[in-house]
């Protein structure tokens, strides 16, 4: 259930180039969040709320986590927030990853890309909780936007990919996607063109992708993030129906 | 005691806060945060003749103390918003006003008269703001004489009260006003969004799909007030105005200016208790500026 | 090395930055501030055939991104401005722009004609959104044949290039645009204000004195920028842009949408240094967004 | 010279009802500013500066104070600045209190009404460097509203009014400035009706008077604070040519 809350900012802090990483108080969030939802943040001076992924939550301190790159003025602002100061977000936001047809032993493969680690990143601690096998690959620009290579590492095996290949191997994931055998199902949240290629190079492979959309409501009430499927509706609203969807439900 | 309510064609207000049109969709997500029965009445999302896409994404952007939509009248149709949306707005037992949209007078038409047949519907809001297809695109919201003939003739086909939404884009609201009154409207709302752009930098293209959307928030609320006390001065259709309201102060600043009643739209974006915190510091605020009722501050600055 | 320089009819800029007109009177006061030869030019406050005293106060009003203003056109009258603020502004070496306004015809042409005698006076803007006494208080800024005619009869008599402002408060901004160019005018400046109104909630009645006012600053620019793009795409004349101005990345967004150079407002009473301090950015966000000079941008977001 | 400065601010304090104290630090206003000028303050949020008025400065700490009526949203968002925080502001603004023509001796009244007391106050005390006699008359709503009697005292004879009487002598100011004999001079500040109501009480004794007005600039460009005058331009900018105008000059 989505809620109006204001999350303490436990810390703040910047964890590659451009990219922070901040710690929320908030017992309805850490509680209800599943990966793949979203926290919709209000920002100060700005007219529209800002859709941000969880990528981590914690029950026992009643924390979640977020992560975020400063690409305009709205994340420059909530990046200047301080330890001990109370966002007003709504939250959980949207439907997350379906975890419900995962079956044991399934070979699970995870791809993100760039600031579409996070949420991946919770699914991977998820995951950890079911019998499975799963393998990430994690796609940045270059070295400097690298993060979360140790933490994934607990988990899963992961491959680094840069596309400069100042870090890890280089190119693409869709490059490294093969190297993994038998996937059973995969999970991806990166920008769209990376989507896109993703579903092409892993068709006929269950997918689901997470996607991202201007925003207005982030509850499904003012139709500004709809995406066009095949399904009866023929579209889906990102805040609500997703960001989650069946790679093979949309139209990209 | 404060006295909120207010009586309009077809509208008995408990209170005269109600979502604007489109902001609130048919209700169901913002009832997941409140009891809606709470409002003074709600306004649906447009409906046509038939189910609507709507335009390509991006379809909002934001501005200084504004937003810019161009969400392009998505809606199920007006079959299945009378079928599965109404029903359930109907549970909260608070007027019902639906916003109606076509690309031909016919469809407007069609739509109208499809919603009069439903037993409980309070109102309809007649949104002119659309391209005629059949003129070439040009508004109804912008030609007087548009304007009076579609009014007409859903005033011709429906037996609930019409209320007509003003366009703001135009050289003279009175005139566009005068011309609805004349054609029998039975209020009016104002104002629809102004038209305006934003230029993505990284792009150099205009950020919204459809290119061009419309602007709401409180950066218009100065040209919503100008139009509605204008509009008063001249008409006397009752009002429900808004543009850019977010406090219990811009209500009574549209009622000062000639509004009957009010509308919130971007605002409950920003946050969903918007509504129900204005009803609730409205009558605080009325009493502050010495008023006994909503009513008795309606069209104060013309006094 | 980025360009900034900008050729337009009368106006040799080396930027393309230059203040709005009445939002920096003749110089004198922000001239405390800065050296004023830094400016691409300088747009001086309207100027009318005899001394005007204006409108009672309050003049101006805060809004959302905001303000409104109701000056009404105070000015010592062409002669004085002629004998002593020219020269003032003279010692900088930047083109000056007078800003010529009237409430007939006759009075515009009297005093573009005064104005052209000026030696060095780059170009004349003209303020067609002054109420026409003759036609009943009708703006000449909102009827396309007013405007036609006040632009024909202007450039008749003057020798130095005619810039004509556009008022944003018309239904076809483009039909304005295309009359005033058939007319004969060099180059368009656009938008002057949207009228807008404020009520005080403890008086009851519109804050500023005469009531409307205009309606300037960030919360008008994305209909500043839908405006520009419009006409860009129907008329090829230069576009001094203007509305909302307050940063480097924002100049970039006018250009883009078709501006040839622009004018800086409201922003100079927030910060008094906004011109130069924008002059000094502009070369950085021009080049962070791949553009090697002013001219280059131009018009981006059409191609 | 008008300046645009940064100023930090040292305290600020609740002095009286809906009354703030601030003190702020900043060498070019604290060295150059007059009594009866004003510093023009850009407030987050807002589009306009404020004026505000400078109540004392201090060369030795180079120190200013301001104290302000928090009476709308622009005051409330100034009260809720915290000491350490800067504000960027100009100043110091306009013309202040004509001080050239006191002479030794003069019998001088001040009058402040409301939150016109505070250039009042630093009038006061540049006064007491001349040698003349000075008597205030302080005119306030009610009891809870009254500010700065004490600091008055230190260098005046001073008489406090409350419009209720709950404090002081009941009533306006004006009611009592014929308790004072022979003055020569009065300088008075505070809402336009007693500005009028003094100066027609006080007719044909030399004086002088501070007006507020709605600002845009706040230096003399944009024509918005003006005020008709019998002068040979028939007007006064108040930002520049006051706030402080002769009371002859002026149209009330
Ligand atoms: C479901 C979802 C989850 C997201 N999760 C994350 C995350 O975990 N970390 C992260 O860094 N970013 C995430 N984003 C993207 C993030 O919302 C945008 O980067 C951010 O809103 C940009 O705001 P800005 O003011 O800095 O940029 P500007 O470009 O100045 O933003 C202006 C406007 O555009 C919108 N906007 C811009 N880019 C996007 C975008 N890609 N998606 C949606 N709205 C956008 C903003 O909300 C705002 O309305 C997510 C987006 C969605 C839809
Ligand atoms: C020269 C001068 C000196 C002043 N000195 C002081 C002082 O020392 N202490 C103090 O408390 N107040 C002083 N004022 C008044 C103070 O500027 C206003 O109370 C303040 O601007 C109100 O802002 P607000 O946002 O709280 O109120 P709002 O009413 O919300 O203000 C909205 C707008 O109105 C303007 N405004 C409102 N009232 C006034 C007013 N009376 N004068 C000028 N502009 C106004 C604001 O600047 C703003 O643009 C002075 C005014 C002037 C002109
Ligand atoms: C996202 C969005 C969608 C809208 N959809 C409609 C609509 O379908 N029909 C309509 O008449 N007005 C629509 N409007 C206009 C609003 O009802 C309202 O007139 C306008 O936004 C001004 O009010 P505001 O500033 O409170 O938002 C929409 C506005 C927004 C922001
Ligand atoms: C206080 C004020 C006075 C103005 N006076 C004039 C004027 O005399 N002539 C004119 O053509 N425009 C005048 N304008 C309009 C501006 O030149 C400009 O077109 C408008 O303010 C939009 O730009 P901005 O948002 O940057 O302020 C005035 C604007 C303001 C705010
Ligand atoms: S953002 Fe409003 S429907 Fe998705
Ligand atoms: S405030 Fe601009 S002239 Fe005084």
């Amino acid at each position: 259930m989505i809620k109006k809350v204001y999350a303490k900012i436990v810390s703040i802090e910047k964890i590659a180039k451009e990219t922070m990483k901040m710690v929320l108080e908030n017992e309805h969030i850490s509680q209800f969040a599943k990966p793949g939802q979203f926290v919709h943040i209000k920002v100060a001076d700005h007219t529209l709320r800002r859709p941000i992924s969880i990528a981590e939550t914690n029950v026992e301190t009643n924390t979640f986590t977020i992560l975020f790159k400063t690409v305009g003025s709205g994340t420059r602002r909530l990046a200047s927030y301080e330890a001990g100061e109370y966002l007003d977000l709504l939250g959980p936001n949207g439907t997350g990853f379906p975890l419900d047809r995962v079956e044991e032993n399934d070979v699970i493969l995870l791809i993100g890309g760039g600031i579409g680690v996070p949420p991946v990143y919770f699914l991977a601690k998820e995951l950890t909780r079911l019998n499975v096998n799963v393998h990430a690959i994690l796609g940045f620009q270059s070295k400097d936007y690298v993060f979360y290579e140790e933490e994934f590492k607990q988990w899963n095996d992961v491959t680094i990919v840069t596309d400069d290949g100042s870090y890890g191997k280089k190119g693409f994931v869709t490059d490294y996607v093969h190297d993994i055998n038998g996937i059973d199902r995969y999970f991806a949240c990166g920008p769209l063109p990376m989507l896109k290629a993703v579903k092409e190079e892993l068709e006929g492979v269950e997918g689901y992708l997470s996607f991202e959309e201007r925003m207005g409501c982030g509850i499904g009430a003012c139709y500004a993030c709809v995406i066009p499927t095949n399904t009866k509706d023929k579209y889906k609203k990102i805040c609500q129906d997703g960001p989650v969807l069946h790679a093979n439900e949309v139209k990209l | 005691m404060i006295d909120l309510s207010v009586s309009l064609p077809g509208l008995e207000l408990k209170n005269p806060v109600m979502p604007a049109s489109g902001c609130f969709g048919f209700g169901r997500e913002y009832s997941q945060f409140y009891d809606l029965s709470v409002l003074g009445a709600v306004i649906m999302k447009a409906a046509t003749g038939t189910e609507r896409l709507g335009n390509p994404t991006p379809r909002v952007a934001e501005t200084a103390s504004g937003m810019l939509n161009a969400i392009g009248l998505q809606n199920p149709g007006v079959d299945r918003i009378i079928a599965e949306e109404i029903p359930f707005l109907r549970q909260f037992h608070i007027p019902i006003i639906a916003n109606v949209a076509g690309s031909t007078v016919e469809e407007y038409e069609e739509v109208a008269k499809k919603l009069s047949k439903v037993e409980d519907l309070a109102a309809i809001e007649l949104n002119i703001s659309c391209p005629n297809v059949k003129e070439g695109g040009i508004q109804f919201g912008i030609d007087p004489d548009m304007a009076a003939e579609v009014t007409k003739r859903v005033k011709a086909v429906t037996s609930v009260p019409v209320y007509v939404k003003l366009s703001p884009n135009v050289t003279d609201i009175v005139q566009m006003a005068k011309a609805i009154e004349a054609a029998g409207a039975d209020g009016l709302t104002m104002i629809n969004t102004l038209t305006g752009m934003k230029i993505d930098l990284k792009t150099k293209k205009p950020l919204i799909a459809n290119k061009t959307g419309g602007l709401s928030g409180p950066a218009i609320k100065p040209v919503a007030i100008r139009m509605i006390y204008e509009v008063r001065k001249h008409t006397s259709l009752p009002i429900i105005g808004m543009g850019g309201i977010q406090t219990a102060e811009d209500v009574l600043e549209f009622l000062l200016a000639g509004a009957n009643a009010v509308a919130v739209g971007t605002a409950n974006f920003q946050n969903p208790y918007v509504c129900p915190e204005i009803i609730q510091h409205l009558p605080i605020v009325l009493e502050r500026y010495g008023f006994h009722s909503v009513k008795e501050a309606t069209g104060g600055a013309h006094r």
